[in-house]
């Protein structure tokens, strides 16, 4: 048997875990945090304005046109919630798999799925031609007969399903923050933060009946949350594939989105986890380097999944002997948005496979790199479906071009700023690691302790 | 502990309860919110249909004479006022200020703006002539305006308003999107 | 201000019951205490730790959770409701022809109706769990701050059958509780 | 005010919506009159002609429908009936008035189609023996052109300085100005510059007043068909423009010349032509022989490309064919005739090769009497052509000069000249100008303009002030043709009406009555004694014509010439003498020629203040708001020119800048430029609008020449966005970046003997198997079939559809980024090589598919299919998620990216908004939008049928695009009715459905295009490169 790595290293006591996971919560943050917080709120503002400016004016201000109608919201909004799956997954899959861990970064990448499903969740309501009407997408009751949804449109499936996925993913978050939030409870000194903690808490106060529960309702959580994971992306992917559009249309996009999912999320997990080992030196302990290994693994052979299902799209382009489909696809990889394509694949396939060797996937600096082209790569896979699908359909005639302005520019990296001011806040507000977890799985590893 | 419980459940099935009949009465129009229900304007001159059509019994159609064949029923023009009042000029044996207002309009060619009482946005292409085909009474949408001394938005309509009553087997009506929407 | 919140919160704080409270700082101790004090007769108890604690449930006795069973109605009511909620708009309500496809075009509903079991099952379960841990509780009573942080505490009321104050907290000393105090829960 | 409005107005409302109304607030009150005030004839603008906007606010009566754009909501809306209602009106119902409209000589019998008083819709008029239920996408247009907001408003005078220059412009009244203007009269030395006039009256009008005056009358037009008239006289010593009686010709050789654009009357042309198309025997026969690629070379069975000089040396190619080789006609044997044929020896071989001479020969002989041979415009190429005619017996059967010829087409460059000489002589002191542009459209405006000024006194009636009338010292507002009384006679012995349709909007006066109220002031003879001229047109109807006044009013026309329009006539004998005229002139060919053709939107730029036609694609370039300089793909890659490259065009040393476009068909030594755009004083939308390319053309003994200018360009260093709404043009081959596209059945081809043999040639057909049954329809069943063999690509029927659905225009910038919002465009695809390609059309509006993608991927249930089969779209629910413009196989939809009338003000300025259909919602931004079948139209139909208890009747509705349509290539119908029309059609096995493959189940079928030759262009070269995609695709769809 493989000598088992520690999973939380410098030989920590139990107070040891509770003062290091407070520390953050309960001292003032440096300049380098603040620096970081009114960037990330400067890029929000800027996003909130060109957001405001294309509900002002109108869809049109972006690059989107006749035929390519979607674009930048679309592309985005599939890769946020794409990045928004690793954080269920750690959570709730490897929860069930016993994968001990997981526990350094479930927190973390819990709240990366709320915030990015939150990012996310914004694109499909701001993208219609009137929004202030989105929630028409709602089945509620109302005086118009009552009129209802069209239920067969995989954009009610979406919105059924973000919906339930946020709710869910929230929940869960949360669910697993309430131990912590007693713990911080009780080590405040002031009385406001007492109450605030106290409030968010729910009172809990660790009784085994309550343990008893609490357990059980995580683990179904995990166990409700894992098809859910797997529906949501698949659902997502339904947006393409129930459309009749080459390039959409195939069977392969649920598990070929799912695969990219996880693929992107990890990518994300792994540039947010370099970012706080490097800011919080404290957490290196927690976050090892076995655990950033553990998930450039994931990265790896999702990246071969992906790759497999670029190509098998491909043959079956060509196995179909559909010449439309046919040449959407030759289209895709030598067409004018080629060079989308194989950014997408460099990006994706070839790229991560340098987590071969071992010295890179164990490596700060390259494995930081290698996540960034993972979260570029995943941008543009997004791009290459909608935008090259759309581009060159049926009818030469109505074939176009997509150019893009500052509008789209704008609304992508605004976003980057909306998720990292909400991450920031996060991280000084919430307990960035699962204490309760982490605690039980404090000896794992070590020579000579008791398996906990 | 128990009052606590039975408390707490009469609230919680006092408020699904209350939940399912508001829902029930807003999609069955039972309830109406926004819409201009009971809108009852101030017109330029205070014509009565109470009196015209109420009193005098005049049929609705004797002014609003496309109503039958138009997608309008028209606000009739002032000449038809003027074929009564051509010679009818006192209310209980005293000449009339409104009705001066009225000649007064007609002889001078200035038409008189009255103010809207039912409206329907522009995406609602509502026409008169088929309702009446159907054996429709005006009453039915309009109310009573025979007891009306000034005319008011009777009914809600709202698009459940039309729905519902399109929907009655009896009525035979399309529910299709494009038989008002086009 | 301060003064009506804390009036507030001592109105809504539920009555605390007294008893005695032993406090260890190894789990094994407590778990081990915990077996103990329940084969001392003690029925009902509480043992309070920062993290579940192996074994504890064997050795207080605590029966397995209902709530997979809770989940799994909810699971199915959701499952009924979006059956029966896209069947009655899609083609009951108000039917509509779209795309030529049948008014009641199930393959196209599953998306919908499995959303809607997640969610009434994911959401009843916690609620379950809320309700049947009591939970949220306003400023409940505590025995000590490390307990959420590591320590971890028995605790046993006095109207508990078979109470007795001296006989308990000789039982926890001897189990290895560093601390043994009377106090309220 | 009286006392009861005042306490009312003094209380506030029972009910309100705002704050600002409950109390009372002013700005609100403001705001809640403008509501109702958004008219621009406000009665409180102005004492003068106060009558007239009053009058049309009566007019404007209860047409509130309109006044709501966008959400306003109450109290802001007030009802105002009329005080007198007419008897013909009924709000909410439409009256139709049957009137006409003359553009340029072409003339159209139109229906007026008006609610409450506003001209809103223009269809043909079915009985008009020209034109029939068709019409041109510019007659369409002129429905807008009424609401012209750079319309003159009264009359004017322009005081100018000695340097004759205007520094201001006062208003005058009409009765100070024809008094100032009979003053001047009398002092003699009158001129009155004139268009054709077709109106037989305004002829009178003008010649009365010529005769009391003493004034000369100068006739030019803009667009000059003079070459044609002048080579009629020539060979048969009458000046007229015969008809051109396409129906009788099964074969027609069309030498340049571009009857289905722009030539003569295109439209009844395209009608005539295409009732001889139906496959089968018999099914006649198109020979063109261009430099350009126009609409007819696009509609061609066969196709040669040739130099714009190369014209009279083909025709001459065939006389000698004809005549020398197969001896045929009475001709062989002149000597001179073979001494000119002998010196175009040379010319004849380097047009065409020999072969082709002789094979076009042959057909035309087996077609004696019943072929028409069509000249370019200048002289010669149309002697020659005379001549053929005449050799080939055709005279008097297929060329109408007798019988009905056309009427209009009289003007000539040569009147422009003289006018000229005469001003700047000093022979001309006074000139009226009616309705004619030269300060813009004359090759010589320059020198027009300074002629111009030397005039002691220049008058201009017309609609705007333009180019001219702001040189003028009296501009006086003449009437839209819609405003004002009027009689035509666009052929011989078609006698059409023109009745006004609406008050005039300003305080105009239209040119004849302008001429009687100047005679009447001054006493110039007869006239002066004349009342007004309705009474002239009565009078001519009544008296003349014999006619019942009100019949006619009702007909709109009256057809003296029924039987001789069809009868056959003799001969004119042909005067061999003429074809000196047409002898070889020893000027060798220049490098580079030039054609300065008129573009079919925008013509000669009369109109181009219509922002429809501004944005009307070309239908060969699919270019808007622009001309461009039409290049071949050869010519482009020699001379290093990409699309959008701005060129500098040398004719002579006048030059002009304008951006290319390379287009495939055109003969790789000609170039092309398209007239009526540069216009500078038309308005806001027009003005500078591309260029005015006019005074490149060459004026030659007082003759204007407008093709086969020699002409040098250079390319530029700068580039221009064009507005191209269709970037591919290809169905098959590769792909600019050489990818193979497949075989995608779009427009499907047959020859007449592939059809002959297999009436379903080239369609193929998929066998399809569906999950489930769809729906079945029990009642009524639209669907609407498209004949691709009759449809000649002309889009009339895209402006049709404009103006019927409200479909807002976009401007140039949002064209080019694709965000046009036409409902059905014309698609144009090449087949063939890029050089020498075919052409072929097809309109695509929604296909209203029963398994429509659309409706399935619709979160909100905006666009469903209603019972009777049409896929409706419903914009108040519409979220405009754009998913379903996506799942869109046909790419139909079209999306409101922006609240237009706010991005582009000048597009949508009042009061053209009074043009809108009251029976169609304007959409607001955010929606999806797309073809409805004009479902108005048909909801309008089975109100009335229910009212009247029965069925709707095949035939009853008519969708705007099928009544515009010259050729009837579109028709609408029931399909569960097996006696429709539509049934009927359907049952030919030429039908099939586009992308039927998709199993979308269109309700549009198309039925193939069957061409009348022997092999077709895409099985002679099948997936060869197309070259013009490397070009295309860089010109559109820029931001």
């Amino acid at each position: 048997m493989i000598a088992r790595q520690p999973l939380v290293l410098g030989n920590k006591s139990l107070k040891d875990v509770t003062d290091d996971i407070c520390r953050l919560v309960e001292t003032w943050p440096g300049g380098k945090y603040y620096a970081a917080l009114l960037s990330a709120k400067g890029l929000f503002l800027f996003y909130l304005c060109i957001q405001g400016m294309i509900v002002a004016f109108g869809m049109g201000m972006q690059g989107i046109s006749h035929p390519v109608m979607w674009g930048t919201d679309i592309i985005t909004f599939v890769f946020w919630i794409g990045i928004g799956h690793a954080g269920t997954l750690i959570s709730a899959i490897l929860f069930l798999f016993r994968q001990k861990w997981r526990t350094a970064i479930a927190r973390s990448a819990e709240a990366m799925t709320v915030f990015a499903v939150m990012t996310a969740g914004l694109f499909p309501i701001l993208h219609t031609g009137r929004p202030w009407l989105a929630y028409w997408l709602l089945p509620y009751p109302n005086q118009r007969g009552p009129l209802w949804v069209n239920f067969r449109s995989p954009l009610v499936w979406d919105v059924f399903a973000v919906s339930t996925y946020a709710t869910v993913s929230m929940v869960f978050w949360y669910i697993g923050l309430v131990p912590d939030l007693a713990t911080i409870r009780d080590r405040a000194k002031n009385i406001w933060r007492k109450r605030i903690y106290g409030a968010l808490s729910l009172g809990w106060r660790g009784t085994a009946r309550n343990w008893n529960h609490y357990e059980m309702v995580y683990m179904l959580l995990a166990g409700l949350s894992t098809p859910l994971v797997l529906s949501v992306h698949s659902i997502v992917s339904f947006d393409f594939a129930v459309a009749q559009l080459p390039g959409w249309h195939t069977t392969i996009f649920p598990p070929y989105f799912v695969a990219g999912a996880i693929f992107s999320g990890f990518g994300m997990v792994v540039t947010l986890m370099c970012i706080m080992r490097e800011v919080i030196p404290s957490f290196k302990d927690y976050v090892t380097l076995h655990h950033m290994e553990n998930m450039n693994k994931i990265i790896m052979t999702t990246s071969m999944m992906v790759g497999y299902a670029y190509a098998s799209e491909f043959f079956v382009a060509w196995y179909s002997g559909n010449p439309i489909e046919q040449f959407i696809f030759v289209n895709r990889a030598f067409g004018p948005f080629g060079w989308s394509y194989w950014i997408m694949v460099t990006c994706n396939v070839f790229i991560p496979q340098l987590f071969w060797f071992k010295k890179i996937r164990s490596t700060i600096v390259p494995m930081f790199i290698i996540s960034i082209f993972v979260n570029i790569g995943m941008w543009f896979e997004r791009f290459v479906i909608v935008v090259t699908s759309l581009h060159r359909d049926f009818l030469p005639s109505s074939w176009g071009m997509w150019h893009p302005t500052l509008y789209d520019t704008g609304a992508i990296f605004g976003s980057f700023g909306m998720f990292f001011f909400i991450f920031l806040i996060y991280v000084r507000l919430l307990p960035v690691i699962s204490i309760a977890e982490v605690k039980p799985v404090l000896n794992v590893g070590k020579s000579g302790a008791h398996h906990g | 502990m128990a009052a606590k419980k039975i408390i707490g459940a009469v609230l919680g099935l006092g408020i699904t309860f209350g939940f399912c009949v508001f829902v029930y009465a807003i999609t069955n129009n039972k309830v109406v919110i926004g819409y201009n229900q009971n809108y009852e304007p101030t017109q330029p001159i205070p014509y009565s249909h109470a009196l015209h059509a109420g009193k005098l019994g005049l049929n609705c159609k004797y002014c609003h004479t496309t109503a039958e064949i138009s997608r309008h029923a028209s606000v009739p023009p002032l000449n038809v006022c003027m074929n009564c009042h051509l010679t009818v000029r006192q209310v209980n044996g005293k000449d009339s200020p409104y009705i001066a207002q009225l000649v007064d309009a007609y002889m001078n060619d200035k038409p008189v703006q009255w103010q809207k009482v039912n409206l329907l946005p522009d995406h609602v292409k509502f026409n008169h002539a088929p309702h009446i085909k159907a054996g429709k009474q005006c009453q039915e949408c309009h109310g009573p305006v025979e007891t009306m001394d000034r005319v008011k938005q009777y009914q809600s309509f709202s698009m459940g308003y039309c729905v519902n009553c399109h929907r009655r087997p009896e009525n035979n009506a399309p529910t299709n999107c494009s038989t008002c929407h086009y | 201000m301060a003064d009506l919140i804390t009036k507030i919160e001592a109105a809504l704080r539920g009555p605390g019951q007294k008893g005695i409270a032993g406090i260890w700082t190894d789990e094994h101790k407590l778990v081990e205490a915990a077996r103990k004090t329940r084969e001392s007769g003690i029925k009902k108890f509480e043992a309070i730790s920062p993290y579940p604690l192996h074994g504890i449930d064997d050795a207080m006795n605590i029966p397995r959770s209902i709530i997979p069973y809770i989940a799994f109605a909810a699971g199915l009511t959701g499952c009924t409701f979006g059956v029966w909620f896209t069947w009655w708009t899609s083609a009951v309500d108000w039917p509509l022809i779209i795309g030529g496809k049948p008014l009641w075009s199930l393959a196209a509903f599953v998306p919908v109706i499995f959303e809607c079991t997640i969610l009434f099952a994911a959401l009843t379960s916690v609620g379950a769990m809320i309700f049947l841990n009591r939970l949220p509780m306003i400023d409940p009573h505590t025995i000590d701050p490390d307990l959420t942080s590591h320590k971890f505490a028995l605790f046993v009321a006095e109207s508990e059958s078979g109470y007795d104050a001296a006989k308990l907290e000789q039982l926890f000393r001897s189990q290895g509780a560093s601390d043994v105090r009377r106090t309220e829960f | 005010m009286t006392t009861t409005e005042n306490s009312l107005k003094n209380k506030s409302p029972k009910y309100w919506l705002s704050l600002e109304q409950w109390r009372q607030d002013p700005d609100f009150q403001r705001l809640a009159e403008q509501e109702f005030s958004n008219s621009p004839l406000r009665e409180d603008s102005g004492s003068e002609g106060g009558w007239a906007r009053r009058e049309f606010l009566k007019l404007m009566g209860a047409s509130m429908a309109l006044a709501s754009f966008g959400c306003v909501r109450r109290p802001a809306q007030a009802i105002v009936p009329y005080v007198k209602r007419p008897k013909e009106i009924v709000e909410g119902i439409a009256n139709y008035y049957a009137s006409s409209f003359v553009d340029g000589g072409e003339t159209f019998g139109v229906v007026v189609t008006t609610r409450e008083g506003r001209p809103i819709h223009v269809t043909g008029n079915s009985s008009h023996p020209i034109n029939g239920s068709g019409l041109s996408a510019r007659a369409h247009a002129h429905v807008l052109s009424l609401y012209d907001p750079a319309r003159l408003t009264g009359p004017t005078k322009n005081l100018q300085n000695e340097k004759k220059t205007n520094h201001d412009t006062v208003e005058v009244t009409y009765e100070k100005a024809d008094q100032e203007i009979a003053d001047q009269i009398r002092k003699g030395k009158v001129a009155i510059l004139t268009g054709s006039i077709v109106s037989p009256t305004d002829a009178e009008i003008v010649a009365d007043f010529a005769k009391g005056t003493g004034a000369h009358v100068y006739t030019w037009d803009a667009i000059s068909h003079e070459h044609y008239v002048d080579a009629q006289e020539h060979c048969y010593g009458q000046a007229v423009a015969p008809r051109l009686a396409l129906e009788k010709a099964k074969l027609v050789l069309a030498v340049n010349c571009d009857f289905m654009g722009t030539w003569l009357q295109p439209t009844q042309q395209m009608r005539d032509f295409s009732k001889g198309r139906k496959p089968g025997d018999g099914m006649n026969r198109l020979i063109v022989i261009e430099s350009l690629l126009t609409l007819t070379g696009s509609n061609a069975d066969t196709r040669y490309r040739i130099r714009p000089t190369q014209s009279t040396a083909v025709l001459m190619g065939l006389i000698q064919e004809l005549l020398v080789n197969k001896k045929t006609s009475s001709y062989a044997g002149d000597t001179s005739v073979h001494a000119i044929l002998k010196n175009y020896e040379n010319e004849i071989k380097a047009a065409l090769p020999e072969a082709a001479y002789a094979k076009i020969a042959e057909e035309l002989l087996a077609h004696k009497g019943q072929s028409l041979v069509l000249g370019g415009n200048d002289v010669s190429s149309q002697i020659a052509a005379n001549f053929l005619n005449s050799i080939l017996g055709n005279d008097g059967v297929t060329v109408d000069s007798r019988r009905s010829p056309n009427m209009g087409f009289q003007g000539k460059n040569r009147n422009l000249q003289a006018l000229i000489d005469g001003l700047n002589k000093g022979e001309i002191k006074t000139v009226i100008i009616n309705n004619v542009n030269p300060a813009y459209a004359a090759a010589d405006k320059t020198g027009f303009v300074e002629a111009l000024r030397k005039a002691e006194m220049a008058i201009y009636v017309g609609r705007c002030k333009n180019e001219t009338g702001k040189y003028c010292d009296f501009v006086l507002p003449d009437h839209h043709p819609m405003e004002g009384w009027g009689d035509v006679e666009g052929q011989k012995g078609v006698f059409s009406v023109r009745q006004p349709t609406i008050e005039p909007l300003y305080n105009s006066r239209s040119f004849g009555d302008t001429l009687i109220a100047v005679a009447k002031v001054g006493n110039f003879g007869a006239l002066a004694k004349a009342d007004s001229v309705y009474t002239f047109v009565k009078n001519r109807f009544e008296t003349k014509l014999h006619t019942n006044w009100t019949h006619a009013l009702q007909e709109g026309v009256v057809d003296t010439v029924t039987a001789a329009r069809a009868a056959n006539d003799s001969a004119r004998p042909f005067r061999v003498a003429a074809l000196q005229m047409a002898a070889h002139k020893a000027t060798p060919h220049a490098d580079l020629e030039l054609v300065l053709y008129p573009s079919i939107g925008l013509r000669d730029g009369s109109m181009a203040n219509v922002p429809w036609l501004q944005e009307f694609p070309d239908p060969i370039t699919k270019i808007c708001w622009d001309n461009t300089l039409i290049v071949s793909p050869k010519l482009a890659q020699d001379r290093k020119i990409c699309e959008g490259q701005m060129v500098r065009v040398k004719v002579g040393d006048k030059s002009v800048t304008v951006p290319a476009h390379i287009q495939p068909g055109l003969h790789d030594s000609t170039i092309g430029l398209a007239l009526g755009y540069g216009r500078t004083d038309a308005g806001q939308v027009a003005n500078n609008v591309g260029v005015n390319a006019v005074h490149l053309s060459v004026v030659r003994d007082g003759g204007v020449e407008t093709s086969g200018l020699p002409v040098m360009i250079e390319p530029t260093k700068s580039y221009e966005t064009l507005a191209n709404t269709q970037v591919y043009s290809a169905m098959s081959g590769k792909t600019r970046e050489g990818i193979d596209m497949g075989h995608r059945q779009i427009v499907v081809e047959a020859t007449l003997e592939q059809y002959k043999k297999d009436p379903s040639a080239n369609i193929e057909r998929e066998k399809i198997v569906s999950a489930w049954s769809g729906f079945s329809y029990t009642g009524y069943k639209w669907g609407m079939s498209v004949d691709l063999n009759l449809c000649t690509g002309c889009s009339a029927c895209v402006i049709a559809c404009q103006s019927e659905n409200n479909i807002a225009t976009v401007g140039k910038k949002y064209v080019s980024q694709g965000r046009e919002m036409f409902w059905v465009r014309v698609d144009r695809y090449y087949v063939g090589t890029p050089d020498e390609p075919d052409a072929v059309h097809i309109p695509v509006m929604c296909q209203h598919c029963d398994n429509a993608p659309c409706e399935t991927v619709c979160p909100v249930a905006a666009t469903v299919h209603s019972p009777e089969g049409t896929n409706d779209m419903i914009y108040n629910r519409c979220v405009g998620t754009r998913y379903c413009s996506n799942n869109c196989p046909y790419k139909v939809r079209r999306f409101n990216w922006f609240n237009y009338p706010r991005m582009t003000p000048e597009l949508h300025a009042s009061p053209m908004h009074m043009q809108l259909n009251p029976e169609v919602t304007v959409r607001e931004r955010g929606v999806m939008e797309k073809c409805t079948f004009c479902t108005q139209r048909i909801h309008q139909a089975k109100n009335q049928a229910k009212l009247e208890d029965r069925k709707v009747h095949d035939g009853e509705i008519q969708t705007a695009c099928q009544s515009s349509c010259p050729t009837n290539a579109i028709v609408f119908g029931d399909l569960n009715d097996p006696k429709s029309k539509l049934s009927q059609m359907l049952a030919e096995p030429r039908y099939y459905g586009l992308l039927e493959e998709l199993n979308t189940r269109p309700a549009v079928q198309y039925a193939s295009k069957i061409r009348n030759t022997d092999v077709l262009k895409s099985e002679e070269s099948p997936h060869k490169e197309k070259h013009h995609e490397k070009h295309e695709e860089k010109g559109g769809h820029h931001v």
